[in-house]
C-alpha cells in the first residue's frame, strides 16, 4: 500500500476546559470518499478546522502524502493540498463574488465553469454575497474549493443546507473527484448518503475516534452503533397518530399572496397535528414562514390563530397568540454570549409587564427544557461554545421553557445527528400528543413520513400537492416539489 | 468560530483561569496599586479625606458610566451624556431660586425629554447611536446656547440642597452624600442587570439582535426605555457635579464624556454588547478618578499628564483584556 | 448692508458687521458676542450682525472668515485662534475693504485692527495683590488655564514677573484647569485637602474653587480669580466667613470695544491701531466697588464690567437681551 | 435563480448613496452660490483647500472603519503631524519641506500601523486603544511645540493651497490635492487585493479568515492607511495655517467630525460598507455647513441644531431607506 494521502495521529484540543478532541486518527486513502461521522459534539468540525489551518491542534500529528505538515493558516492547508468548504459560509458578505474571488487570487472562469456544472451558469458575479441564498453560498464555497484543485477536499456539512436536488450536483463532483484518483473527506448526518456514496466511514465519538468502517459493508447499524455508544437508537418506523377532525383548528391562512413568492396559500393546521411541508429550494416556503412568525406582513390574505385573524406587526404579536418560531438558521436565534439558561429564557420577559423582576419559575422552567432535550452543558456559559447540535436544542428549548400553542419549524434537524433527530421527531410528537400544532418545513424528504401526519407540497408559492404523510414516498414528494404534478 | 479560535493562543496557566472568572479582582487590584502610587506622590492623600475626594468625585463620573454601560450593553453607546448632564445642572441652577426639589425635578425632565428622544432615534428610526448621541449633543449645546439668553436668563447658582447633595459629607465630613446616591443608584442598576427581564433583553439585544426579535423582544421598546434612563441618570450625575462646583455654565461636564466610556470599558464592558457589569465600571469610575488625582499630585505639564493618562487607560485595558479572553 | 464689499470703508452706513467665534457654548465667548452685538445697536449704523461661532481651531476659522468675505460684510471682529495663521486671510480681508478687529487676542496681520486684555498684566497684577496679601511668604496653588494657549502663556509670564519679586512665596502645586470648572473644582478640593495651602491663583476658574472649601470644611486662603459675576458674589457674600479675595478683570465686554472700534474706522474716524485694556483688580476690601460690579440677576460666569469708556455706547441690560439690530 | 439579479440595479444600489451625498453637496453650494454676492475662483478655491484636512482625515477613517475598527485618536494624529511639521519645516526650503512631509507621513503611518499591531495583540477593542493614542499623540504633539508656532515653506502652501501664504484665487493645486489622493484611496480599497481584504476583514472578521485573509496584517495596514492620511492632514493643515497649533481641543473636534462625515458618506460603523467617495462629500459637507448656514442667516446657536438635525434626519433617512429594501427583498 502507498501513503496515505493523510494521516492524522492522536490529535487533541480543548478550548479551555471543554474537550474538543481527545485523540482523533485518520486515515484517508488516495481516491476515496472518506465519510466522517459522529453525533453533534463528536468534534468534527474541530478536526476539519485543525486540518484547514484555522486553528492549531494542542497534539498529535498530520501528515500528507507521508510528510509531516504544520499548518498555521488556512492558505497553508491549501498549499498542503487540503482544500474546505466550512460549516459555515466562508464569503465575505459585504463583497461581490468577483470581489470574493479577487481576495483568494482565485481565477473566475474556472469557478464559472465549475458552477455551470452545477446549474448556476447564470449567476451574476457582481451580486453581493449578502444576497445570495445559503445554498448558492455552499456551492459557491465548494467551487472556490474546487479552482484550487486540491488533493483532499473536505466537505462538513455541505449538504445540510442543500435541497436534495443541488446535493446531487455535490456527489456529482465527489465522485469525480473520486475517479480522479483524488479523496473527499465528507461529513454528514444522513447517514443514506454515506451509505450510497462513501468508501471508508471514520467515526468520532466525544474527541475520539471509536471506528473505521466500510459503509456498504457495515450498512446503517454499523455506522450507528459505535457513534452513538451505549444510546444506539432503534430506527423506528413511521408511526401513525390519528388527528381528530373536531380537533379546534389553530393556525390557518386564507388565499396568502406575498411579493411574488407566496402566490395564495391556503391551508389549516389543527390541535394535535404535525403537518409538514416539503419544497425545492426557493419555492416561498421561508417567506411563508416569515409570514406565519409575525415577521413579516402578507400583501393579501391573512393568518388565522384559533379562529381570529393574526394582524402582527412584530414576532411578538404572533408569540403573544402562541404562534412561535425555530428558524433555520441557528445564527439568528441564539445569543451567542450568553449562557444557555438565558437563552431559555428570553421570551419569558418580552413584555414590558414582566421587565421589573424575573419570573419566579424561571429556573423550573429552563432546567425542565435542558432535561427533556438532553442539552449537553458542559459548555453552558457561552451558547457559541456549544456544538451546532446542541445550539439547535437551545433554540427549541427556548419555546417549551415558554409555553405556545403553534410551533413553527424551518428546517429544525438541519446538521442534527441522528440520535438528536429522534429526539427532536419524539419531541415533537410528544407536543403535538398535548394539543399544540407543529408545522414544519425540511429539506430532507425521508424526514416526512417519520415525523409528520399530513404533508403539502409548495412550488412556486403555492400548495401543489397534499397528502397524507405515512405514505408519502421521496419520489412522490419531489416530483410534485419539481411543479411536474399540478394538483392541490 | 470566533477570534478566540484563531491560532497563535496559548492556553492560560490555572492561576490564570481563576482570574478569569473573577475579573473583578484584578480591577481591584488595579485600584489598590494606583492608590499606594498617589499615596506615595502625596502621603497626605491616604486619609479619610483623601479617600473621601477620590469617592465625591469618582461619584457622578459613576452614575454617568452607568448610563453608558447600560447601552453599551445593547451594543449602543451615548455620546450626548456630557451635554445632557451639563443641560441638565443648567436648568436645575436655573429654577434654583424656586427650590431644590423643583430644580432637581426640571433638570431631570432634561434628560427624560432627551433621553426618550435618543431613544425614538435610535430604537424607532434606527439611527445609528453613535450618530444620533453626537448629533444630540450638538443640538442641545445650540439650544441650551440660545435659551441661555432667552428662558433661562438669571441666577446658575445652585440651591443648598443640591450643593450638599452633590459636594457635602457626613459623619465628620468623611462621607459625601453623592456617595450615598451613587450607591443607591448602583443597586438599582445592578439589579436591572441582574434580577429582572429588562436586564436579561438589555443582554440579549447587545448580543444578538435579531434573535430577541424573534423571540418576541420588541427592539425598540427597550431602546426607548434604557436611552431615556441613561438621560435621567445623566441629568442626575449632572446635578451632583453642578453641586459639587456650586454653579453651572454650559460646559461644566463636557470633560466627564471620554472618561464615561473609558470608565465602562475599563470595567469589562464590550464596546460590542452583551458582556459586561456594572459592578466593573464601579471599579473603573474609581481608578479614573484615583488617577486623576494623581496626575494632580504630580505637577507637570499637561503633555506628560496626557501622555501617562493615555499610557495608563491602555494598559489597564491590555491587561483586563489579556487575563479575560478566554480561550 | 448692501452687499457692496470692497469699496473702501466708505462713510455712508449701514454696514454689515461678520463676527467669527470659534468656542461654542462658552460663556465668556458668548458675553463677548453679546457686547458685540448691543454695541452694534446702540451705534444705530450697523443693520446686521452675522456671526459664524463652531469649534475649530485655524483652519475652521480661516474658512469662515473666507466665508464672511464672500458674503459682503463691511467689517469682521474675531476672536483669533492663532497670532499668525489667520494673517494673509486678514489682509485679504483688508485688501478687499473690510475692516478687521481681533478682539481678545491679537493677531500679527498688517492693518487689523487689535484690542486685547493685557493678560500679562492680569496675570502679575493678581499675582502681586495675593502675594501681599500672603505677606510676602506661604505656599501658593497656582492653577493655570490650557496649556500652550497664548492667553496662558502671557498670564504664566506676568504671574513669573511677580513671583521673582516674592522669594519667601512657594508654587506648591501647579496644575491646568483646563478653564473647565469641573475640573477645577475637583483639583482644588485635592489640593486644599492634602497640604497646606496659603492662597490659590486661579486663571479665572474661581467661583468653584472657592466653593470647595466649604465642601472639604477647610478655612478660606486668599484666592484671585476673574470678574465673573459668581465670584464677585462669593466675595461679598462670604466676606463674613472669611473669605479674602481678589477679582482681576478680563472682560468679555472687549467685543464691545472691538464692535467700537470696527464702527469708528467705518466710519472713516481712523481709530487707534492697537487697544490693550489694562486689568483692575477689585478686591475684597473694597465691598463698595465689589457691590457696584455685582448684578444678582446674571448668571455666575457673566461679567458685569460691561461698561468700557471711552469705547461702548450700550446699557448693561443690552448685553444681557443679547440682540443685534434688527433681531 | 434568485441569484441572478441585473448588474445596473445593483450598481445604483450599492452606490446610491454616495451619489446622493455628492448630490446633497450640489445643493448646499448651489444655495450658497445664491446666496452670497459673488462667486468666483476665491470662493472655489476657499471651499476646496479648507476643506482638505477633513477630508483626507475622514479618507483615513473611512479606511480603518471598513475594515472594522475607529480610530478616535485621528483628529490628534493631525495635530500630532501638524505640530511636528511645523517645528520641523520652519525656515526650511521647499525641498526640505517636501521631504520632511514624506517623512511625517510616513512616521504617521508607522506611529498608527504600530496601533494597529497593539490592537491586534492586545485584543483590547479599536475604540478604547484610540482613546487612549488620542491622548498620548496630543501629549506628544504639545511636548514637541508647546504653543502655536512653529511654519513651512512658501512652495509647501501653494502645493496645497495654490498661494503662498494660504489664501487666494487659484484652485488648481488644491483640487488636485483632494482628487489624487481620493482616487489613490479608492482604487487601493477598491481595485487592489489589499484593499479588498480591508473591506473582507471589515465585513466578517471569520469568513476573510477562512478565506485565507491575513486579517492581522490587514487591521495594522488600515491603521497604517488612516494614519498616513491623517498625517496628510496634519500637513495640510501646515500649509492652509502656515503654523502648528498643538491644542487637544482641535483634534478632538477634528475626530468628532471626521466620524460624523464618514457615516454621512454612507460608512458602516460595523465595518465593511462603504466608499471613501461618499466620505470625501459628507467632510466637505460637515466642514462647510456651518458658514453655509451663517450665509442664510441662521443664528450660529440655531445653526448648531440644524447642523445635529440634519444628521439626524439623513441617517433616519438612510436607516427606513434600508428597511424598505429588507421588506422589499
Ligand atoms: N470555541 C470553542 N470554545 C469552547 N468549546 C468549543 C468551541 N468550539 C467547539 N467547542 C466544543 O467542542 C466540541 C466539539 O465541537 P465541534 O463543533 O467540533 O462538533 P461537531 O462534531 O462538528 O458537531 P456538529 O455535528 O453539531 O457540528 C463541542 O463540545 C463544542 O461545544
Ligand atoms: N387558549 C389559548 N389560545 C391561544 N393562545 C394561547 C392560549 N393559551 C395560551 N396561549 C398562548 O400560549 C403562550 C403560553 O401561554 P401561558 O398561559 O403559558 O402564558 P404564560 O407564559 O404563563 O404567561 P401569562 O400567564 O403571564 O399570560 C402565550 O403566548 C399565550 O398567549
Ligand atoms: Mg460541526
Ligand atoms: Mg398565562
Amino acid at each position: 500500500m502507498t501513503d496515505a494521502l493523510l494521516e492524522t495521529k492522536a490529535v487533541a484540543k480543548s478550548y479551555g476546559s471543554v474537550v474538543a478532541l481527545r485523540s482523533v486518527d485518520l486515515t484517508v486513502q488516495p481516491g476515496e470518499i472518506h465519510a466522517l461521522l459522529g453525533a453533534n459534539g463528536a468534534g468534527k468540525s474541530t478536526l476539519v478546522k485543525i486540518l484547514s489551518g484555522v486553528i492549531a491542534p494542542d497534539s498529535g500529528t498530520i501528515s500528507v502524502n507521508g510528510r509531516s505538515v504544520t499548518m498555521r493558516r488556512p492558505p497553508e492547508a491549501l498549499k498542503a493540498g487540503l482544500a474546505t468548504v466550512y460549516q459555515d459560509p466562508a464569503l465575505v458578505p459585504d463583497l461581490t463574488i468577483a470581489q470574493n474571488l479577487t481576495l483568494t487570487a482565485i481565477d473566475e472562469d474556472a469557478v464559472r465553469s465549475r458552477l455551470t456544472a452545477m446549474g448556476l451558469g447564470r449567476l451574476d458575479f457582481d451580486a453581493q454575497i449578502r444576497d445570495l441564498p445559503l445554498e448558492v453560498l455552499r456551492l459557491l464555497d465548494l467551487a472556490r474549493a474546487l479552482a484550487h484543485d486540491p488533493q483532499l477536499l473536505l466537505l462538513d456539512e455541505i449538504t445540510a443546507a442543500l435541497p436534495s436536488d443541488q446535493a446531487e450536483h455535490v456527489f456529482g463532483i465527489m465522485q469525480e473527484w473520486k475517479e480522479k484518483g483524488r479523496s473527499v473527506l465528507f461529513i454528514t448526518h444522513r447517514l443514506a448518503e454515506v451509505l450510497s456514496l462513501c468508501d471508508q466511514a471514520t467515526i468520532l465519538r466525544d474527541g475520539r475516534t471509536v471506528a473505521q468502517v466500510e459503509p456498504r459493508q457495515s450498512g446503517e447499524r454499523g455506522l450507528v452503533t459505535p457513534m452513538l455508544g451505549e444510546v444506539a437508537a432503534e430506527l423506528e418506523a413511521a408511526t401513525s397518530r390519528v388527528i381528530s377532525q373536531e380537533a379546534p383548528i389553530n393556525l390557518a391562512t386564507a388565499d396568502l399572496y406575498s411579493g411574488g413568492k407566496v402566490n395564495g396559500i391556503s391551508f389549516e393546521l389543527r390541535a394535535g397535528e404535525i403537518l409538514g411541508i416539503a419544497a425545492l429550494e426557493g419555492q416561498g416556503q421561508d417567506r411563508l414562514f416569515e409570514l406565519l412568525s409575525g415577521d413579516r406582513r402578507p400583501d393579501r390574505g391573512e393568518v388565522i390563530v384559533n379562529g381570529s385573524p393574526l394582524r402582527a406587526r412584530s414576532p411578538y404579536d404572533a408569540i403573544r397568540r402562541g404562534v412561535v418560531l425555530v428558524p433555520s438558521d441557528r445564527v439568528l436565534a441564539l445569543l451567542p454570549k450568553r449562557s444557555v439558561r438565558e437563552n431559555l429564557a428570553i421570551p419569558l420577559y418580552n413584555r414590558v409587564q414582566r421587565w421589573l423582576g424575573l419570573v419566579g419559575d424561571e429556573d423550573t422552567r429552563t432546567n425542565k427544557a435542558i432535561e427533556r432535550l438532553s442539552i449537553d452543558t458542559r459548555a453552558h456559559r457561552q451558547v457559541r461554545r456549544l456544538s451546532g447540535g446542541n445550539q439547535q436544542k437551545v433554540v427549541i428549548g427556548r419555546w417549551l421553557a415558554n409555553g405556545f400553542r403553534t410551533l413553527l419549524c424551518f428546517d429544525p434537524t438541519r446538521g442534527i445527528d441522528i440520535h438528536t433527530k429522534r429526539q427532536i421527531y419524539d419531541l415533537l410528537k410528544e407536543v403535538a400528543d398535548t394539543g399544540a400544532s407543529v408545522l414544519v418545513y425540511t429539506s430532507e424528504l425521508p424526514e416526512i413520513p417519520l415525523l409528520c401526519d399530513r404533508v403539502l407540497v409548495i412550488y412556486n408559492g403555492r400548495i401543489v400537492h397534499e397528502q397524507d404523510a405515512a405514505n408519502a414516498t421521496e419520489e412522490v414528494l419531489l416530483s410534485a416539489a419539481h411543479g411536474l404534478e399540478e394538483s392541490a | 468560530m470566533t477570534v478566540a479560535d484563531l491560532p497563535g493562543v496559548r492556553r492560560q496557566a490555572a492561576s490564570m483561569r481563576l482570574l478569569a472568572d473573577h475579573p473583578l479582582w484584578i480591577l481591584g487590584g488595579v485600584l489598590v496599586v494606583l492608590i499606594a502610587i498617589t499615596g506615595a506622590i502625596r502621603p497626605s492623600y491616604l486619609s479619610f479625606s483623601g479617600l473621601r475626594n477620590t469617592v465625591l468625585l469618582a461619584a457622578p463620573l459613576g452614575i454617568m458610566a452607568a448610563a453608558q454601560t447600560l447601552l453599551m450593553l445593547t451594543g449602543g453607546i451615548d455620546l450626548s451624556v456630557a451635554m445632557v448632564a451639563t443641560g441638565a445642572a443648567y436648568v436645575a441652577g436655573n429654577r434654583s431660586p424656586s427650590g431644590a426639589l423643583i430644580a432637581i425635578a426640571s433638570g431631570l425632565l432634561v434628560g427624560l425629554i432627551a433621553g426618550a428622544t435618543n431613544g425614538i432615534g435610535v430604537g424607532i428610526f434606527q439611527v445609528n447611536p453613535l450618530i444620533m448621541t453626537l448629533a444630540m449633543a450638538a443640538i442641545l449645546l445650540g439650544l441650551f446656547t440660545s435659551w441661555a439668553q432667552t428662558i433661562f436668563t438669571g441666577s446658575t447658582t445652585v440651591a443648598p440642597l443640591i450643593k450638599t447633595l452633590g459636594g457635602g459629607s457626613f459623619f465628620g465630613n468623611r462621607v459625601p452624600y453623592n456617595a450615598l446616591i451613587w450607591v443607591g443608584v448602583a443597586l438599582v442598576v445592578m439589579w436591572l442587570l441582574k434580577r429582572t427581564g429588562l436586564g436579561r433583553i438589555t443582554y440579549a439585544i447587545g448580543d444578538n439582535p435579531i434573535a430577541a426579535r424573534l423571540s418576541g423582544v420588541r427592539v425598540w421598546q427597550v431602546h426607548l426605555v434604557l436611552y431615556t434612563l441613561a438621560g435621567l441618570l445623566a441629568a442626575l450625575a449632572g446635578i451632583l457635579i453642578a453641586g459639587r462646583t456650586g454653579a453651572v455654565d454650559l460646559q461644566l461636564a463636557s470633560t466627564f464624556l471620554l472618561p464615561s466610556v473609558a470608565a465602562a470599558v475599563i470595567g469589562g464592558t464590550s464596546i460590542f454588547g452583551g458582556v459586561g457589569s456594572y459592578s466593573g465600571t464601579i471599579l473603573g469610575a474609581l481608578i479614573l478618578s484615583v488617577l486623576n488625582s494623581m496626575l494632580t499630585f504630580l505637577n507637570v505639564g499637561q503633555a506628560i499628564q496626557q501622555v501617562v493618562y493615555g499610557l495608563i487607560v491602555l494598559l489597564l485595558a491590555w491587561l483586563y483584556a489579556k487575563v479575560t479572553t478566554e480561550r | 448692508g448692501d452687499g457692496a464689499s470692497g469699496d473702501g470703508g466708505g462713510d455712508e452706513g449701514p454696514w454689515t458687521i461678520g463676527v467669527s467665534n470659534t468656542l461654542v457654548g462658552n460663556g465668556w465667548r458668548e458675553q463677548m458676542i453679546c457686547a458685540i452685538k448691543a454695541e452694534a445697536s446702540a451705534s444705530g449704523v450697523i443693520d446686521e450682525v452675522v456671526v459664524v461661532n463652531r469649534n475649530g481651531g485655524p483652519t475652521e476659522q480661516i474658512a469662515d472668515l473666507e466665508s464672511l468675505i464672500s458674503q459682503g460684510v463691511d467689517a469682521i471682529i474675531l476672536n483669533p485662534t492663532d497670532r499668525e495663521a489667520l494673517n494673509s486671510v486678514i489682509e485679504e480681508a483688508i485688501d478687499q475693504g473690510i475692516v478687521v478687529v481681533a478682539v481678545d487676542q491679537a493677531v500679527t496681520a498688517e492693518g487689523a485692527y487689535v484690542v486685547t486684555n493685557d493678560q500679562v498684566a492680569y496675570g502679575r497684577l493678581g499675582a502681586e495683590w495675593l502675594f501681599e496679601q500672603m505677606g510676602g511668604t506661604g505656599n501658593v496653588a497656582y492653577m493655570r488655564g490650557i496649556d500652550g494657549v497664548p492667553a496662558d502663556t502671557d498670564r504664566d509670564t506676568g504671574f513669573q514677573e511677580a513671583l521673582a519679586d516674592f522669594p519667601d512665596i512657594n508654587v506648591v502645586s501647579e496644575v491646568f484647569t483646563g478653564w473647565d470648572p469641573s475640573t477645577g473644582a475637583s483639583q482644588a478640593l485635592e489640593l486644599i485637602t492634602t497640604q497646606q495651602i496659603d492662597g490659590i491663583w486661579t486663571s479665572g476658574i474661581d467661583y468653584t474653587v472657592v466653593d470647595q472649601f466649604a465642601a472639604a470644611d477647610v478655612p478660606y486662603v486668599p484666592i484671585v480669580g476673574a470678574d465673573n459675576n459668581g465670584f464677585i458674589a462669593q466675595l461679598i457674600e462670604l466676606e463674613g466667613d472669611g473669605l479674602v479675595g481678589a477679582a482681576v478683570t478680563n472682560p468679555p465686554a472687549i467685543g464691545g470695544v472691538g464692535a467700537s472700534v470696527a464702527i469708528s474706522a467705518l466710519q472713516g474716524e481712523n481709530p487707534d491701531q492697537e487697544v490693550i485694556l489694562t486689568p483692575q483688580v477689585f478686591d475684597s476690601s473694597e465691598q463698595g466697588d465689589l457691590e457696584g460690579l455685582y448684578d444678582a440677576d446674571q448668571q455666575v460666569g457673566w461679567s458685569t464690567y460691561v461698561n468700557i469708556d471711552p469705547y461702548t455706547s450700550y446699557e448693561a441690560a443690552d448685553v444681557a437681551t443679547c440682540q443685534g439690530p434688527g433681531e | 435563480m434568485t441569484a441572478v439579479v441585473r448588474r445596473r440595479a445593483l450598481n445604483l444600489r450599492r452606490h446610491g448613496w454616495s451619489i446622493g451625498v455628492w448630490l446633497l453637496l450640489a445643493v448646499l453650494i448651489g444655495w450658497y452660490v445664491l446666496l452670497i454676492p459673488r462667486f468666483g475662483s476665491f470662493q472655489i478655491a476657499s471651499i476646496i483647500k479648507n476643506s482638505l484636512p477633513l477630508v483626507y482625515l475622514a479618507i483615513g477613517q473611512a479606511v480603518i472603519v471598513i475594515t472594522g475598527g475607529i480610530d478616535l485618536g485621528a483628529g490628534a494624529m493631525l495635530v500630532l503631524a501638524n505640530s511636528a511639521s511645523a517645528t520641523l519645516m520652519q525656515d526650511q526650503p521647499f525641498l526640505v519641506t517636501i521631504l520632511i512631509g514624506f517623512g511625517i507621513i510616513l512616521g504617521a503611518a508607522a506611529l498608527n500601523g504600530f496601533v494597529g499591531w497593539i490592537i491586534n495583540v492586545s485584543r483590547v477593542p479599536d475604540i478604547v486603544v484610540t482613546l487612549a493614542t488620542s491622548f498620548i499623540y496630543s501629549g506628544l504633539a504639545l511636548m514637541i511645540l508647546p504653543g502655536p508656532g512653529g511654519g513651512t515653506s512658501a512652495g509647501f502652501r501653494i502645493l496645497f493651497t495654490g498661494s503662498d501664504d494660504g489664501t487666494g484665487t487659484s484652485f488648481g493645486f488644491s483640487l488636485g490635492m483632494l482628487l489624487v489622493p481620493v482616487v489613490i484611496a479608492a482604487f487601493f480599497m477598491r481595485r487592489s487585493r489589499t484593499g479588498l481584504s480591508l473591506y473582507a476583514t471589515g465585513s466578517d472578521l471569520n469568513a476573510a479568515y477562512l478565506s485565507g485573509v491575513d486579517i492581522r496584517r490587514a487591521k495594522v495596514i488600515g491603521y497604517a492607511f488612516g494614519g498616513a492620511m491623517a498625517g496628510l492632514a496634519g500637513l495640510a493643515t501646515v500649509a492652509i495655517t502656515g503654523s502648528g497649533d498643538p491644542r487637544f481641543s482641535i483634534g478632538a473636534n477634528a475626530t468628532l467630525n471626521s466620524v460624523a462625515a464618514i457615516v454621512l458618506g454612507g460608512v458602516a460603523l460595523t465595518g465593511g460598507i462603504g466608499s471613501v467617495v461618499g466620505a470625501v462629500a459628507a467632510a466637505i459637507i460637515v466642514f462647510f455647513l456651518s458658514p453655509i448656514l451663517s450665509a442664510m442667516g441662521i443664528d450660529p446657536n440655531t445653526a448648531q441644531v440644524v447642523q445635529g438635525s440634519l444628521i439626524v434626519v439623513v441617517m433616519m433617512i438612510a436607516g427606513l431607506l434600508a428597511l424598505r429594501r429588507r421588506r422589499a427583498k
